[in-house]
């Protein structure tokens, strides 16, 4: 769709810590009844990937399935798949009590990384980032600031910071603003 | 600033990521009953000065209704429990009783 | 009793005042009162003193479970206003504000009542029109409020900031009668009043129990005893569902703490009464030049007089971006008292299912401006059985649907 | 005088000399200095006016519990008032002025006050000005305000940054003095994960000044080693400049960091404030020295007896030349030898006890000082700083025995442990005969969220002075060089049958003014309580918040009332420790990042175009577009009938936006709303209305039947979240097993109304695959598909009363949508319209606003919005409510509509009057406005309101009030005023 832009089209504040708006990304939140074998065949099936653990999430480095609670996932997968991700979801759950919804354009997504991004994230959340407690594969739903968020941790370090669209400008300033202050110095 | 644990996502979350209910295990009352009963369910409360059963929303988080059992004058915390219970669960009584050893649930007095 | 004055004070001061003589006496309770008053806070004391004063009755004791004025009292941050929307509302508010003008000539003692104004900012069009509505509703009441425009509005506050990135200020309620008293003054005014005319403040006693018979109330059970009495007068703002639950009724309400704060202190900056309740504080500054600040109550069930930091930080936060020059002050204390707080938020001043019980209770977060004329009102429906000030608030009108809900002018009732 | 030393001063760095300005003056300090040390190597002994007598004042102690060195300091939008000059570290360029006092410090009028002492004791205002009543307003309390007051008043906007920072860790220790750091080492070694907080800016609290040798090495090298140890843990943080200045419930400590306090260099957050979440707290915060209560103690010159030899180890300067020390301890023998050892006389060592110092006594007599036993100082004698001293008998009146010439006094009344942190949630304390203080009681511990203690004590502030004891109370056996002290005497008051004239020139709080003789009154007066005569007095109430005099003024208390102290008890301890900046508090959290503001797809267009703003909510909604020349008045009238005579587009993305599915998600809106849902018919929508529990309505909406299993429930503006949570909140806590999924999309969807006859027009020229015809896309349906190259969702629905849709489409196509409308319509007369024009548009047409007609008081049949109410259904939130008395009452005011005579706008807010008056004198009254407005359409003011017996009474003319006092005539009308065939919104 030539005409869609995402929250901030891409925004960045680059640093030692670089805060960048992702553009596009698709995004669905599915819910149902993970014990559900048909449930999660479908997932499996449409993502190739398990129902992650709680708070964890699952990844192929495309598409990323994400717990959000104890019946909600999110799958985070290419802008361009998400009408027929959610096409495909609907046809494979017909008849099972479940709900898909894309939510691409709801929700504004960042990545954080750098030496400090850690430090970064603390200013602004009451979540433990510390590197043997937030570990790669986690995902934690909490605030940045006085807004919802959640964020989970990849491999190499970085972050991914989930908002809601309207809110993107107060996440991206709110973050970039505690980059630009500097580490704390303690991680 | 309270902490409290979320039965359903394992986070102790802290108060900011909370939102209050006020007490739990209310029973409904509606069309057909007494004008006092649904005085009592809407207005009412225990308002209890020690242990009381209340009600949390883990909202900056999975979005979860949960239920504590919390002393208002020392706020130690019982226990956390899912809200799709109709009493507090065994566990957490047994910890309230360890510290008031003649307490019971109004419900169940 | 030994009136004050400076000519007293020009007195003692001769002889390094020595001849003051106690403010109250400090008795052991006797068997039996006419009435018993629970709770020596502003409330409590007043019913007494108005109970004395109005209607004769002077055999009373007044208990308390700590020290007179050591509750909300002495937490409060002290604003007097009665620019309520509500009629039942307003017409007590303003009792209050009556007697509190002329209450230190009343008592023979300086509660330093101040009236140098109150405005209330509007910063939403919501919030004219509510505010407009309050104005209009005043005016019906007789009492005095009118409506002031940003311009007006930053002449008498000039460190306001008028034009907000985020709420800009487009006018405000203005009481001008409106303002602040010394919190501890009023409560040992009227403990020293009440026992000069020969009432019993009882302190270091608390009440472990009601005694009752034949659905009516005969006395009570006492950390320094058991007294009887005729009538008894619930006055214990947060504590009120532990005492009603002793005697066998349950209220609706619910205590949550209440935070405030001062900051230190500094040259007078702002001779007015200012509260913005988009943003959630409120200020004013006290004699001795501290910025007292107020915010919102927690949302939980506590008893413990303390609250949580973020209310702390969110009332902070409103008033930097109100008024600039806070950010460059120090927080000196701040503190917390518990609030008692009803289904629609307004008091209970009522009879209650014991005969020969009544309740004084849920002021919520805004008890302290209402003390005399709650005090008068209670003392009224305890002496006569009935007072056009108290009807309203009676606690049955939750069980009839017929609330006084003043939330729909401001967002908190402070 | 007080002056620099040649040598000594182990903080400062006597190769980085620094300038500073002085009330003006140039002074000269080294890096490392606090303000304090440095004004005193300046020789500036008065630095401040007390509080209430305007006396000179001068500096006290060396640290947080300073009550008098308060300065205004720096300029502009960093200019603060009442820093602290003990712990203000001095750097280049700093600038400070002396507070209350006018004109000068050394002149001030104020001081006047002093002459009047003796009739302005404790309390004397609340015995004083209450004639003639209007005096307190307009003469007594300007006065009384104008000389309080401290500081001067911040003018300029904040230049400083602040930050936040959340930080977790297994133990908190606060205080980096020597307890501190071997309780965080011991925590360390076991693994656990530790954070120190040390408030100064270094480390090893008082040993390090007393030269203690542990272990057979100094305490300066023991602290270092230790400090390397700690730092070489990667599961220890040490951080310094952060004060832990407050205790709160579950574990949480707020730590305040002073980032550029101490620096030229202001670049970057000044305070950074922490958070910490804290398994267990050890406070190591230490004891504070106690003054000694005597005539003229608070005389410039007189300092706590550890301060005076802080200065001379830490920062190498001297007080005066001359000190006498008065005590009755052993530790103030220290000052004394440190003193000599500097080279300074000691005319002196009073010692109010009979007996004497312990093995201390024979090192002091080898030094040759004279040590007075069992005596006391009767008075201080000087004005602005001290000239001597006259001594008497501790036992006595104060007959005086001699005079001793000095030019600084070196008191010390014990010590007391700082219990803030501990106290601050609860932790009790016992009092300690012996010692004379208080000490934290550990089997009273403030308790967290497992009920078990998670506060504990270490070191002095557990009440232990030793070093050998402070460490072994931290779990370190050590041996030292201490020699064994004798008991102390405790000594409230100097001498101890001081008369009143006396009493009244001796100083409990230096702030304040606040005086033995001023608690003695309170006492007598029956402020018995502790807190009474804290409140009567002002006793530890001013910036210091009382460390220096709180005991003191509770013994003095005690005595009176012929009570035992603990049996008097403290005062509550509430955070903070010491003052921290607002704007630490506030953190980032300012200007734009003040609050979040939500922003829709179409934001920066509304706002190139002339928006003018109105927040709703968290929401920015545009209240009208303003052209140039236009007043908002004209705009909204402009965009009102540019509505009913072309077409007009508004941002309607707010609406909140929420899918309910699942097979029993109609049985669920039928209880949720009082209409019936689950009859809708797939593709079509319904207006509805929700109520609380309490009958009150809610919230509405049009909800609209997207499949058979599938509902979307439009909320209002604000309201997605609230409704959301609350539909929630059914599901998961009462109707648990009903199978209902909710979803919150309202951000997915930018939603643009088109409103106007033109609009059917307007979107057909986008093209794309839709049927939009009458026929085919009727009234309260929707369609799907393509909308030019849009992926729409179009609703058939309107507020406004005209033809009207609104086209939803994902959030992300929003802004061209709205783009391609605009340039599609020029020709048509599109315009934009905001909240204002849709307010005005909806009341003409007599449709209720939530907010507006309701106010959380008002119930669906005030509104007669019968029709929406449900016969068929048993039970739907708030249906119950409704049923009681009140609710069902035929005397409630009711929705009707009015028209003013004279056509002018009835004024918001106004009431309708009604004869007489009620019980309490107020004005009975029949109704009141709801909304009321100019119609550009109509060309006169129309409003709704709510009336009593209000649609009974048709026809009739009421009076409604104005804020002059006039009335203003209207008619009672059908509340719909436009188009009441409903002709335009069907064709």
């Amino acid at each position: 769709m030539s005409n869609a832009v995402s929250a901030l089209n891409g925004k960045t504040a680059t640093g030692p810590v670089t805060v960048q708006e992702l553009g596009l990304t698709g995004m669905v939140t599915l819910r149902g009844d993970f014990e559900d074998e048909g449930f999660a065949a479908a997932v499996t099936q449409l993502t190739g990937l398990q129902i992650p653990d709680v708070r964890q999430f699952q990844t192929d480095g495309v598409k990323t399935v994400l717990w959000m609670s104890p019946d909600e996932l999110l799958v985070v997968l290419p802008y361009t798949e998400v009408n027929a991700f959610v096409t495909a979801m609907n046809d494979a759950l017909a008849g099972s009590h479940y709900l898909v919804a894309n939510v691409s354009d709801a929700r504004a997504i960042f990545s954080v990384s750098g030496e400090f991004a850690t430090e970064v994230l603390g200013k602004n959340a009451p979540v433990d980032f510390e590197a043997s407690q937030f570990v790669a594969g986690m995902v934690r739903r909490s605030r940045v600031g006085q807004v919802a968020a959640a964020y989970w941790k990849l491999d190499d370090g970085s972050f991914r910071v989930v908002c809601f669209r309207s809110v993107a400008e107060y996440v991206f300033g709110l973050i970039a603003t505690s980059a630009t202050a500097g580490p704390v110095g303690v991680y | 600033m309270l902490l409290l644990q979320c039965p359903y996502c394992g986070v102790n979350a802290e108060e900011t990521e909370l939102a209050a209910g006020g007490e739990a295990h209310l029973k409904r009352a509606t069309v057909g009953d007494s004008d006092e009963a649904f005085e009592g369910y809407l207005f009412m409360r225990e308002n209890k000065k020690g242990v009381h059963l209340e009600r949390w929303r883990h909202a900056y988080g999975c979005g979860k209704w949960f239920l504590a059992a919390r002393d208002t004058a020392t706020l130690e915390v019982f226990g956390t429990y899912p809200a799709q219970t109709t009493e507090p669960p065994a566990d957490v009584t047994e910890n309230i009783r360890a510290k008031y050893p003649d307490w019971s649930w109004k419900e169940t007095a | 009793m030994r009136r004050y004055s400076v000519f007293a004070v020009a007195r003692e001061g001769l002889r390094y005042h020595t001849g003051w003589e106690r403010a109250w006496r400090s008795p052991q309770p006797k068997k039996k009162y006419d009435v018993i008053i629970v709770g020596a806070g502003g409330h409590g004391l007043a019913t007494a003193y108005y109970l004395g004063k109005n209607y004769g009755i002077t055999n009373v004791a007044i208990i308390e479970k700590g020290w007179l004025g050591g509750g909300n009292t002495g937490r409060n941050t002290t604003i007097i206003r009665s620019n309520y929307l509500q009629d039942p509302s307003a017409a007590i508010y303003d009792k209050a504000l009556k007697l509190y003008e002329n209450l230190s000539q009343d008592l023979n003692y300086n509660v330093m009542f101040s009236p140098r104004g109150l405005i209330m900012l509007a910063q939403t069009h919501h919030e004219v029109r509510g505010y407009q509505r309050t104005v209009m509703a005043n005016q019906l009441q007789g009492v005095a409020t009118e409506w002031v425009t940003p311009e007006q509005l930053k002449k008498l506050v000039p460190i306001i900031n008028i034009h907000g990135p985020r709420y800009p200020v487009m006018g405000g309620l203005y009481q001008k009668r409106g303002g602040t008293a010394r919190h501890d003054a009023v409560a040992w005014g009227y403990a020293r009043a009440c026992s000069d005319m020969g009432m019993d403040v009882i302190q270091q006693c608390e009440v472990k129990g009601v005694r009752t018979e034949g659905g009516k109330v005969v006395g009570v059970l006492t950390t320094k005893g058991d007294i009887d009495c005729d009538k008894l007068g619930m006055v214990v703002a947060g504590h009120t569902s532990v005492l009603a639950e002793m005697a066998g009724f349950r209220l609706p309400i619910e205590s949550v703490a209440l935070q405030a704060l001062v900051s230190e202190p500094i040259k007078p900056c702002m001779d007015v009464v200012v509260m913005a309740n988009t943003v959630h504080g409120y200020m004013s500054q006290s004699d001795k030049g501290e910025m007292v600040i107020g915010g919102g109550t927690d949302s939980f069930n506590n008893y413990t007089q303390r609250g949580s930091f973020h209310h702390i930080e969110e009332t902070v936060r409103a008033l930097v971006e109100t008024f600039p020059m806070v950010s460059r002050l120090k927080m000196l204390r701040q503190w917390g008292g518990i609030v008692d707080m009803t289904g629609d938020r307004s008091p209970i001043l009522s009879k209650t299912p014991v005969d020969g019980i009544f309740v004084n209770c849920g002021w919520g977060t805004g008890g302290f401006k209402a003390i005399p004329g709650s005090g008068w009102a209670m003392a009224e429906l305890m002496a006569k059985g009935h007072s056009p000030l108290t009807q309203e608030f009676d606690m049955f009108r939750f069980r009839e649907g017929k609330f006084i809900d003043e939330s729909v002018a401001a967002g908190v009732a402070h | 005088m007080s002056t620099r030393l040649a040598n000594s001063g182990r903080l400062i760095d006597r190769s980085k000399p620094v300038e500073f300005k002085f009330n003006g003056k140039r002074f000269k300090g080294y890096e490392g200095d606090t303000l304090a040390s440095a004004l005193f190597a300046n020789d500036q002994m008065m630095v401040g006016r007390s509080f209430k007598y305007h006396r000179p004042r001068g500096v006290v102690a060396s640290g947080a519990e300073e009550p008098n060195a308060l300065f205004n300091m720096g300029e502009g939008g960093r200019f603060e008032p009442n820093q602290r000059a003990t712990t203000q570290e001095l750097f280049d360029g700093l600038t400070i002025r002396s507070q209350n006092h006018w004109p000068s410090l050394e002149f001030d009028i104020g001081a006047v006050n002093q002459l009047f002492a003796r009739w302005l004791p404790a309390g004397f205002y609340y015995k004083m000005f209450i004639h003639p009543r209007p005096f307190w307003k307009h003469v007594y309390e300007p006065f009384i305000r104008q000389s309080a007051g401290l500081g001067q008043v911040p003018q300029e906007k904040d230049a400083d940054t602040y930050e936040h920072f959340y930080y977790f860790c297994d133990v908190l220790v606060v205080g980096g003095g020597i307890a501190g750091l071997a309780a965080a080492l011991k925590e360390g070694q076991a693994g656990k994960k530790v954070l120190l907080l040390e408030q100064t800016a270094d480390f090893g609290g008082r040993a390090v000044v007393d030269g203690v040798e542990i272990d057979g090495k100094s305490a300066e090298a023991w602290v270092q080693d230790t400090l390397a140890a700690l730092n070489a843990m990667p599961n220890v943080t040490v951080r310094n400049r952060n004060m832990a200045s407050g205790v709160y419930d579950h574990g949480y400590v707020l730590g305040y960091e002073r980032l550029t306090d101490h620096l030229s260099d202001k670049s970057g957050p000044r305070h950074r404030l922490w958070r910490i979440r804290a398994g267990h707290i050890i406070t190591a915060t230490g004891a504070i020295e106690r003054p000694l209560s005597f005539a003229g103690n608070d005389i410039p010159g007189v300092l706590l007896a550890a301060a005076v030899r802080d200065y001379v180890v830490n920062w190498g300067v001297s007080v005066g030349d001359r000190t006498v020390v008065v005590t009755n301890n052993d530790d103030a023998y220290r000052t004394a030898i440190i003193l000599k050892n500097a080279g300074l006389a000691v005319p002196a060592i009073i010692d109010a006890r009979a007996s004497g110092a312990g093995p201390i006594a024979a090192e002091v007599e080898k030094l040759g000082i004279r040590v007075l036993k069992g005596k006391a100082i009767a008075k201080v004698k000087g004005k602005t700083r001290v000239t001597g001293v006259k001594v008497c008998l501790q036992a006595g009146e104060g007959s005086v025995i001699e005079e001793i010439a000095c030019d600084c006094v070196a008191m010390s009344g014990g010590w007391s442990p700082v219990v803030h942190l501990w106290s601050h949630c609860g932790g009790k304390l016992n009092w300690d005969e012996d010692l004379a203080m208080f000490r934290p009681d550990p089997s009273r511990a403030p308790t967290g969220a497992d009920g078990k203690a998670f506060v504990s004590t270490v070191g002095s502030a557990s009440g232990y002075l030793s070093t050998a004891d402070v460490l072994k109370d931290a779990g370190l056996e050590v041996t030292t060089n201490e020699v064994a002290a004798a008991p102390l005497e405790p000594v409230w008051l100097m001498p101890q049958g001081a008369g009143p004239k006396l009493r009244m020139k001796a100083w409990l709080d230096y702030q304040n003014d606040v005086k033995v003789s001023d608690v003695q009154l309170a006492a007598r007066e029956g402020y018995e309580s502790v807190e009474h005569t804290k409140r009567y007095t002002t006793l530890g109430m001013a910036t210091d918040q009382g460390k220096l005099s709180n005991i003191n003024g509770l013994a003095i208390l005690s005595k009176s009332l012929d009570a035992s102290i603990p049996n008097v008890g403290t005062t509550t301890f509430r955070p903070p420790y010491t003052p921290i900046s607002m704007g630490a508090i506030t953190g980032a959290a300012r200007d734009e990042l003040f609050q979040p503001i939500h922003k829709t797809p179409m934001f920066d267009w509304h706002d190139a175009n002339g928006a003018d703003w109105e927040p709703v909510g968290h929401w920015r909604r545009t209240y009208a577009y303003v052209r140039n020349g236009e007043t908002v008045h004209d705009a909204v009238n402009r965009e009102i009938l540019n509505v009913r005579e072309n077409v007009g587009t508004l941002d309607a993305s707010t609406l909140g936006k929420i899918i309910v599915k699942g097979p029993d998600a109609g049985k669920f809106l039928d209880m949720l709303y009082t209409n019936m849902m689950s009859t809708l018919g797939v593709g079509k929508c319904r207006y509805g209305l929700m109520c609380n529990e309490n009958g009150f309505l809610s919230d509405d909406g049009v909800v609209v039947r997207l499949a058979e299993d599938t509902w979307l429930c439009h909320t209002t503006t604000g309201g997605a979240d609230r409704i959301h949570g609350w539909m929630e909140d059914w599901l998961q806590c009462e109707w648990w097993d009903w199978k209902v999924y909710t979803a919150n999309v309202t951000e997915q969807f930018a939603q643009i109304a088109v409103a106007g006859p033109k609009a059917r027009q307007l979107l057909e020229k986008l093209g794309g695959n839709m049927d939009l015809s009458k026929e085919g896309f009727p009234f309260m349906t929707y369609v799907e598909g393509k909308l030019g190259e849009f992926d729409a969702r179009i609703f058939r629905i309107s507020f406004s009363g005209e033809l009207s849709y609104e086209v939803s489409v994902p959030a992300s196509q929003g802004a061209a949508l709205w783009a391609a409308l605009q340039e599609a319509g020029k020709d048509l007369g599109v315009m934009p319209y905001g909240t204002e024009a849709m307010h005005i548009l909806r009341a003409e047409k007599g449709f209720i606003m939530i907010g507006d007609e309701t106010d959380g008081t008002i119930i669906p049949q005030d509104l007669n919005l019968q029709w929406a109410i449900s016969k068929k259904k048993e039970d739907y939130l708030g249906k119950r409510a409704q049923e009681r008395s009140f609710m069902a009452s035929p005397d409630r005011w009711k929705l009707v509509g009015l028209e003013t005579l004279d056509g002018s706008v009835i004024p918001d807010g106004s009431y309708v009057p009604a004869p007489g008056y009620n019980p309490n004198g107020q004005r009975n009254v029949q109704g009141r406005v709801t909304s009321t407005y100019y119609s550009p359409t109509l060309k006169r003011g129309i409003a709704m309101g709510l009336v009593k017996h209000g649609p009974d009474r048709m026809g009739e003319v009421i009076e409604f009030n104005r804020e002059d006092g006039t009335m203003v005539k209207a008619k009672i009308v059908d509340p719909v005023f436009y188009d009441k065939d409903g002709e335009k919104q069907n064709v």
